[in-house]
């Protein structure tokens, strides 16, 4: 109903998303298990879970912890690797008419490349998500987003492939200093929009063992407790690179939450934890986004992103 | 369209009843036309906490058996042990009040074709589903013999009205207070040798199914076993339930217990990978 | 009751307290509003409210935000001034019996050494917190716990003045790239302790007025969302520096809560917004922590500090 | 111990009973002795949202009524409007559940111990604390006017009861479906220039106050004010709930509203620096 006086639509760059709420890496697997629950078109896109290069088991279990309005994830990128992934979970995405932003995640910058070439090979996807951020791979030392520097490598890696067919969206981790020169850096580096927040890292000792509760020791807090950091990342980044798109996350699990993180800055907006509590979380969402933003005088997305900033340095 | 949990659905679900059983609580809850196709060995997951709640994720528990009404339509029965917060807050609730629940997810008890000798071993509240598994063994023929183990008497759950879906019941608790004392994997061994039967269904604590996929290593009795992995999604989204399973090459699979369990082949499990890394993955 | 066959001491440095929980700083403002709901000499000590050598108005309404499960606050360092407090605060707290440690906050590094100067002539007083954390003062681009050099000049200066009296106490924020590395600079400097953690920088957009709702735009998240963020970072601080004490602070409501963060390595624990919900929280707090102390065979809080740690390593 | 708050408690109280009034509920809580203790114009913070809640901090309202009753000990009134998830969660607790409340908070109304000529002015649930005043101002031998405002008619809370304690009331509305139409500040000009009134009391949105403040400027007329800012602790030690108020060297002071407040002097806040800072602290 409301939808129909209302444009949904967005787009991160040269790609355009028929509605404005999407999967968060991670969170929707590789989109098959959510469609028993909503049809996968009527959402803005499926973010499939980062891929590496090759097959990975990875962290041991306990890899979950509930913590207080969020919960601890160390799964260690678990996955098929890439030529699987593409062979298999993608081509049943595009049949049935889901748009696609791929995820990757590499150990060296050679892989992030070698990932972007092999995605580049495959037709239909919308977008390239670089996940530069997780700080659950085994080497915690090196994750790229933490310095400028291996942040920037990674996406010119990525950029020398993708010739501007598909836009680059570098996603980055809130556990920094400063975010806006992280995102500065990317940036330089030729991506075309940012993903924010990854999960922030955290901790959760189990009273029973007395030791840390995951498998993984450490891992990555999400959900509705992250909210104000990723309402505070997203409006950083979008007041100092206004005409950079953002892909927002972080905690989002109402259409009102939603809002506020397009208010802040976001063209759209992943939610992750909240299908986990709700698996038709995404098109309930997208549903009281519409009604708020009706209610509130918008006839269209684009109006809304980055409206929270309009007086600023007044 | 999917053909993961094909017949799961999201719907409110009316308490009809919520009793103390021993050191857990009966909650019976109508759940309409969901009823038939639920199984034995389907899981429900939980919204818990209510509006407000701090609590982000839904709660696992196992579809203990299921009614079908006739005016209104058919239930769902659970066995809830208060253990931390979201299953007190269920254990709560009273009569009349809805919850919000996904059901049924899951790999159901694989039910045998050919009518054949099945033993049943329920561990604590892991007892809920074998009754309902016993009736649907019985009608196809099988001699069903069960086995309930808890720590102490107040945690086995054995309804009257179960028991005579079980051609025998054997209990055993730890302290002694219900039963034989010791733990319900005792006399399996015995059985075992004896060629009396022919299939194993567990439900319960990981180290029982453990115990019972050691029993059965190197003899042709399958071993169906209900596995309890932390969840955080129950619908196969988020990767955190995995179990190490063996292929056929030796090489080892993390797979999800929500949608490749919770029912899996004892005999496939790698036991002794259970939380930890298995060996690189070969491509 | 449990007290009696448990001891329930500690120490930071060369300061010896009666009991493991203290308030937080700018959660018990100087200490008499709570005296209403416990005698004072029931907990730790008394952590005063952060105050600047000038008295200060702090910043505009709306202070504060409830988030899920946390709560944002943009208070600003409101305050008397230190002479002001070291004339009335503190007399009033030592005059009761009360364990006191003063938290100073500057926006200079000569600021800080002037605030220990002052604090160093007024016997009784059992530690210095220096809080080089605050994300709220108006200079938000030099917060100094964000970089090593200067989080070490602000210590560096105060260590010149306080020479072994009592112990320095370094508070840090999280909202760094990698907290060890700050926590050795201020260690290095001087610091006999570390503070862990201050707040973590949020926002929360008004959904009616469309705009950041707090008068600073930006706030600091606490409250039970951050403990795992606080979990966190005292157990990488411990395991990096185990001889350094620590004390604990992030989301601790009840005594589960502070075992958590003593097992992750602090040997003290404030308490701050839960005091908000619950006047009498400290006291509760520390009945329930005793008790889950003697269930796991503990005789003192020092054999539980770090023990998460124990297998570290193996 | 302390000066501050000095007959402030934690108890659990059970609730008597809860009814929907117009737009609010007006609950009624058993809180025992601590009635003794409670003076129009304090303020309880109650905890919402039981053991599992996402919501960390108390809620504020205003005592709207003392009773005291004999062998079940005194009780407190509370008209709460449902505004967001706190507010919603009490008005749902029923009959019997018991709350966690701090009261009496913050500073009362001033009574004044000559019979004077009082007006009491409330806007939507601001009305609430106004009856019990009237109450004790007619027991101190005053005249009582009241002047009751709120957007519609759903919104005035004035119970047939509350009308008795005083001496004339006159009901505004802004959509006129009830009283006339218009602000409830509207007649105060007039009063005041009839020389009618020596006190104002008043409680109800800051806009109201400001614009009561605006019309007793410059003359004798005290003006009493219930203020509502945002508050995290409602005991003091948190700093967020601050008013700019001015200090006789016309310097000003944030102070605390939760301690200071609720009931301030209107014409010492400087109601126009309200959310901005003021002037640097001259030390
Ligand atoms: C497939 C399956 C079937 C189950 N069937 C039953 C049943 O029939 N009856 C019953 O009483 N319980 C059953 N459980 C266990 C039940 O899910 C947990 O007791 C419950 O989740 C605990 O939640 P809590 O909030 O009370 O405890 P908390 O410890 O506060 O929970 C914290 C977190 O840990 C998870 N968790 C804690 N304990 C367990 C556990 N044993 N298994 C999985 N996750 C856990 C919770 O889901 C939650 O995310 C089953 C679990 C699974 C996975
Ligand atoms: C001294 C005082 C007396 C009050 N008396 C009454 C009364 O008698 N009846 C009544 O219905 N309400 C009264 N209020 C307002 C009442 O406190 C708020 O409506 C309530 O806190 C809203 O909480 P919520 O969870 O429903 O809303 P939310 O908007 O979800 O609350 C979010 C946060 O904002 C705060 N907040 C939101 N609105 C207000 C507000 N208007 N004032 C202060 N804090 C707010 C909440 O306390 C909470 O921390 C009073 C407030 C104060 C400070
Ligand atoms: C279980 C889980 C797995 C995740 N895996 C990935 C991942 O593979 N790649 C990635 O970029 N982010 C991953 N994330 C982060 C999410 O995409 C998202 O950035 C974060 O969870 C915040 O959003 P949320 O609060 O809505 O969950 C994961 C999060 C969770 C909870
Ligand atoms: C309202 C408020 C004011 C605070 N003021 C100060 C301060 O003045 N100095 C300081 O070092 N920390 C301050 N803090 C941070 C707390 O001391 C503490 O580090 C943080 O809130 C985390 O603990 P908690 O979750 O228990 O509140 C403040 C926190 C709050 C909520
Ligand atoms: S619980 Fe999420 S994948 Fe199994
Ligand atoms: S509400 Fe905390 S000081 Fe007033």
């Amino acid at each position: 109903m409301s939808n129909q006086v209302i444009d949904l639509s967005t787009t991160l760059g040269n790609a355009w998303f028929p509605a404005p709420i999407f999967t968060a890496s991670g969170c929707a697997s590789s989109g098959k298990e959510l469609s028993q629950f909503f049809d996968l078109r009527e959402i803005g896109a499926v973010v499939t879970k980062s891929v590496m290069n090759k097959a990975r088991h990875g962290r041991p279990t306990p890899r979950m912890a509930e913590t207080p309005s969020g919960m601890l994830n160390s799964i260690g990128l678990q996955g098929p690797g890439i030529d699987h992934f593409l062979a298999n979970d993608v081509p049943w995405l595009l049949e049935r008419g889901a748009k696609v932003i791929v995820s990757i995640a590499g150990e060296t910058t050679d892989e992030y490349a070698m990932l972007a070439r092999k995605v580049r090979a495959v037709p239909g996807i919308s977008a390239l998500e670089v996940n530069i951020s997780c700080p659950n791979v085994e080497n915690r030392g090196m994750v790229f987003a933490c310095e400028r520097e291996s942040s920037a490598r990674a996406i010119d890696g990525v950029r020398k492939i993708i010739g501007g067919e598909i836009p680059i969206i570098a996603k980055l981790t809130p556990d920094v200093t400063d975010i806006t020169s992280i995102a500065s850096a990317v940036v330089d580096a030729g991506a075309d929009g940012l993903a924010l927040i990854n999960t922030v890292l955290g901790m959760v000792i189990n009273l029973d063992t007395m030791k840390p509760h995951l498998g993984g020791k450490t891992g990555g807090l999400s959900g509705p407790a992250i909210r104000p950091v990723a309402v505070r990342a997203i409006y950083q980044v979008h007041s100092a690179m206004p005409d950079v798109p953002i892909l927002g996350m972080g905690g989002v699990s109402s259409g009102r939450d939603a809002l506020e993180l397009i208010l802040a800055g976001a063209s759209g907006v992943s939610v992750g934890t909240a299908s986990f509590g709700d698996p038709t979380a995404i098109p309930r969402i997208q549903r009281e986004l519409a009604a708020l933003l009706l209610a509130r005088g918008f006839s269209s997305i684009k109006d809304a992103v980055g409206y929270a900033h309009r007086d600023e340095g007044m | 369209m999917s053909t993961i949990n094909k017949s799961a659905t999201q719907i409110n679900a009316t308490i009809l009843s919520n009793k103390r059983v021993g050191a857990y609580h009966q909650i019976l809850l109508a759940i309409g036309d969901l009823a038939s196709v639920c199984k034995p060995g389907n899981f429900v997951a939980i919204s818990v906490g209510g509006d407000s709640s701090r609590m982000v994720l839904r709660r696992a528990f196992a579809i203990s058996r299921i009614t079908h009404g006739s005016a209104s339509g058919g239930a769902m029965e659970l066995i809830v042990a208060p253990h931390g917060s979201g299953s007190r807050w269920l254990c709560e609730q009273s009569e009349g009040s809805e919850i919000d629940i996904v059901a049924p997810l899951g790999k159901p008890f694989g039910i045998p074709t050919q009518p054949v000798n099945a033993l049943l071993v329920g561990g604590g509240y892991g007892s809920a589903p074998l009754f309902g598994l016993a009736e649907v063994l019985k009608a196809r023929g099988c001699r069903v013999d069960m086995l309930l183990g808890a720590s102490t008497g107040s945690k086995i759950y054995a309804p009257l009205e179960g028991k005579r879906s079980a051609s025998t019941l054997k209990i055993y608790t730890e302290d002694g207070s219900m039963g034989e004392s010791g733990r319900v994997t005792a006399p399996i061994r015995d059985l075992l040798a004896q060629g009396a039967v022919d299939v194993i269904y567990s439900c319960g604590p990981m180290s029982m199914l453990r115990a019972i996929s050691e029993l059965t290593e190197g003899t042709d009795v399958v071993h169906q076993c209900a596995v309890e992995e932390s969840m955080a999604c129950g619908i196969g989204i988020c990767m955190t339930c995995v179990l190490p399973v063996k292929n056929d090459d030796d090489s080892i699979s993390m797979l999800r217990s929500c949608i490749d369990g919770p029912v899996m082949d004892g005999s496939t499990v790698a036991w002794d990978v259970v939380g930890k890394v298995p060996p690189a993955v070969h491509s």
